[in-house]
């Protein structure tokens, strides 16, 4: 596999806040596409995108068209997203069955799908349902049907564990969600290019593109 | 992608269909047949296309009259033989035109999983029949099946009762027959539509067609056609 | 194949007209059941079912509930059977598209369907589609997948052709439709079931059971 | 077959429901769960069932407490682990329930192929994850795809929104999730709802499940449940 990187921009002078990570993965959405935002972090970026961009939320629960989170009398048992957190409907949205929610994305009619990830693999392989411990209860939910479905599937997660290990690595350790199924890999460091041909910096946010190739082991083409 | 456009006219709406395309087109009979999309069609002048539909065209309009044009080369139909099928008739006698014959039934579910991202699925119907040469056939608990593939447009050319400004559609009756699923499997959805209302009008609850499908979308003048005939 | 008759009943002393027919199928078909009645003769059972049956018809064009042919102002374009014949929608009716109506129909869920048919077989192979002349241009339409789609399909004929060659054969001479599908046949002549075990007369119409066995070259057990 | 019945309590609409069914549970998280039937189940006492549901229980209620009552021998679902799945989780660790992870896609279309009469179909989810383990892989135009079996049903409990005399439903908003299609793909399909109507009361063309699938239906007191707490 090819791992190519250059002297990529940096688009920031400070690693973002994942409230500033969202508004970067807003800001790439084209106006009008049809969106899955999974559950967890990628919520946020429906808070960023622009009035008027006509992006349309998809949940795989059964719905086109979900509007923001429901407060108050708003909340209604019956209508929630695909994390069972009570949300509301914008006009022109439409309910289906799981068959057909599946049905949608499965045959690739979502523009972009983004998700969590444990890892990323510079060949675009992605590891986000099950951390592979013994003594952990397996759990998939939609994850596995997401990562195939969308015509681009962008991963939204911090670049680093908590022990400082890279997420984005040469090759995933943990159980397999998809294979080469991502896309793009927005991290509070950096954005990347991922897939066939191998990882890409695209933008670094407070730290160098050579030394963030160097702590991810990208070596120059 | 993207919100469904909103065109002006049938001609807009059909514009850039290639030579070589695969079109389905919806209607069973006259119910739900785009005669306003396959008339700009005929005038775009898109030809050597293969046609997805139920029928083979009745009578000398709509599909009859693009036949009858010389723009098919080949159909995929259940049913192309019909009282009023004498445009096709001809033309598959001279050895003008090709012919897939499809149970209907799978000619739908073949749609659906060109919609669906099903790679291919085993169908009961046809089995022991002339229609089940050349199929892949396998025995699943105890009963036998047909390999079968998705169909897939390049365009799907469908009629509707009612659009919303983002693409929903609602359909009236048995006229809604093929069009969701042509909807889902073609690359390209072009509908016409007696009528297009405000996004926040139609129900959520009893929307057919989500606008994720739709691409073009044309009001035309309310339809004008005789039953008689029809078989 | 074990082929048996016994000394049936003579239901009636003349051959059935087609509507008499038509009533005698109707006085089988189970109260309540979800019934799809194949174009042409078999539409004319409709006519005979008695009030407050209950029975569902299906059209399999996309509607459950199917009311009588519509007349006059109720003529409605978007409103037709299988036949593309007009007809009317009953209280309790329900729309939907293709896919979803032939999966209805695949998957078993229709109790009774009632065909025509150009020859059925001792063991239920039903040939309906295609009379396989050369300059004949094969159309299916609907066929195979009723044939193989309800719990119990039946098929109602003129039990001979017009130059007199029985229709219900030992083997089926014309393209199949389905293999083993019909169970019961109903003819001007006489009422069989077939399948596996083979032909056995049920009732006769006009002509005694044994010399029907003989013209039909069914022998005795 | 026949026109649904209706009953006059959730005890009697899950009357008859054998040890060892297969029992197809509607709803997602709380939305749509049928929790008078659930619990009526619990009263009449099948054991040794297994359940299909989108997840394993919730908190101490519905399939989480039908669970605790040791009535349940294996679950097929997408997502078991929640913040508030204590009670599957104790019995997954402690060896007393078998657990199917199927992914949540594949779960509902296994179930409509059950439905649909579909004896098989190739599905391009988890291709090269441990969850292909054991299922036949195969290209198909250059993709890979796994082979799906149909998920069948003894029994379907669902809920929905209202029921016409006939027994066609419709649902409400997101809570309408899984009911559909279980509703194919069970030999008996049992219905709580909120409302039941007259037979033409229903619009036609926004029926969502058709009477034909459905069984018995009752009609149950106003859903109270929280939703905190709920993922």
């Amino acid at each position: 596999m090819t791992t190519t990187y250059s002297g990529a921009p940096t688009g920031a002078d400070h690693r973002l806040s994942m409230d500033e990570l969202a508004a970067v993965v807003a800001g790439d959405i084209p106006a009008g596409a049809f969106v899955n935002l999974g559950i967890g972090q990628p919520t946020k970026i429906a808070n960023h995108l622009p009035a008027g961009s006509g992006v349309v939320l998809h949940t795989e629960n059964g719905m086109l068209n979900m509007g923001p989170k429901a407060e108050g009398d708003a909340v209604d048992p019956d209508l929630t997203n695909a994390g069972k957190v009570p949300v509301t409907e914008l006009p022109g949205a439409a309910y289906f069955h799981h068959a057909d929610s599946f049905a949608m994305m499965r045959g690739g009619h979502l523009d972009v799908c983004v998700l969590g990830a444990y890892q990323v693999a510079f060949d675009g392989d992605l590891a986000n349902w099950h951390t592979g411990k013994p003594d952990d209860i397996p759990a998939v939910g939609g994850a596995m049907d997401l990562a195939i479905g969308a015509k681009d599937v962008y991963v939204m997660m911090t670049l680093f564990t908590r022990s400082g290990e890279p997420k984005l690595v040469p090759k995933c350790t943990y159980p397999l969600t998809g294979v080469g199924c991502v896309s793009r890999v927005y991290t509070d460091c950096g954005v990347f290019d991922v897939g066939p041909d191998g990882v890409r910096i695209r933008e670094t946010y407070g730290v160098g593109a050579h030394e963030l190739a160097e702590r991810l082991g990208i070596t120059p083409p | 992608m993207s919100r469904a456009e909103i065109l002006e006219s049938a001609d807009a709406a059909v514009a850039g269909i290639e030579d070589g395309s695969t079109v389905l087109v919806g209607g069973f009979g006259l119910a739900g047949m785009p005669f306003d999309l396959i008339d700009a069609l005929i005038r775009q002048g898109a030809k050597d296309l293969t046609i997805v539909s139920n029928n083979a065209g009745n009578g000398d309009v709509g599909l009859a009259a693009l036949l009858a044009a010389g723009r098919v080369r080949k159909v995929l139909c259940s049913f192309p033989r019909q009282a009023d099928s004498w445009v096709f008739d001809g033309l598959y006698r001279a050895g003008k035109i090709e012919l897939e014959v499809v149970p209907q039934g799978n000619l739908a579910e073949r749609m659906r999983a060109a919609g669906a991202g099903i790679g291919a699925f085993y169908c009961p119907t046809a089995v022991g029949t002339p229609l089940a040469e050349g199929k892949e056939e396998r025995e699943i608990d105890g009963r036998k099946y047909l390999l079968e593939y998705p169909i897939k447009g390049d365009y799907a050319l469908i009629g509707a009762h009612v659009a919303d400004g983002l693409g929903n559609l609602v359909y009236r009756k048995t006229a809604r027959n093929f069009g969701p699923v042509m909807a889902t499997a073609a690359t390209t959805t072009i509908v016409q539509v007696d009528e297009i209302v405000e996004p926040g009008t139609l129900d959520p609850e009893a929307v057919v067609t989500p606008s994720i499908y739709v691409d073009r979308v044309v009001q035309v003048a309310a339809r004008h056609y005789t039953v008689q005939g029809a078989r």
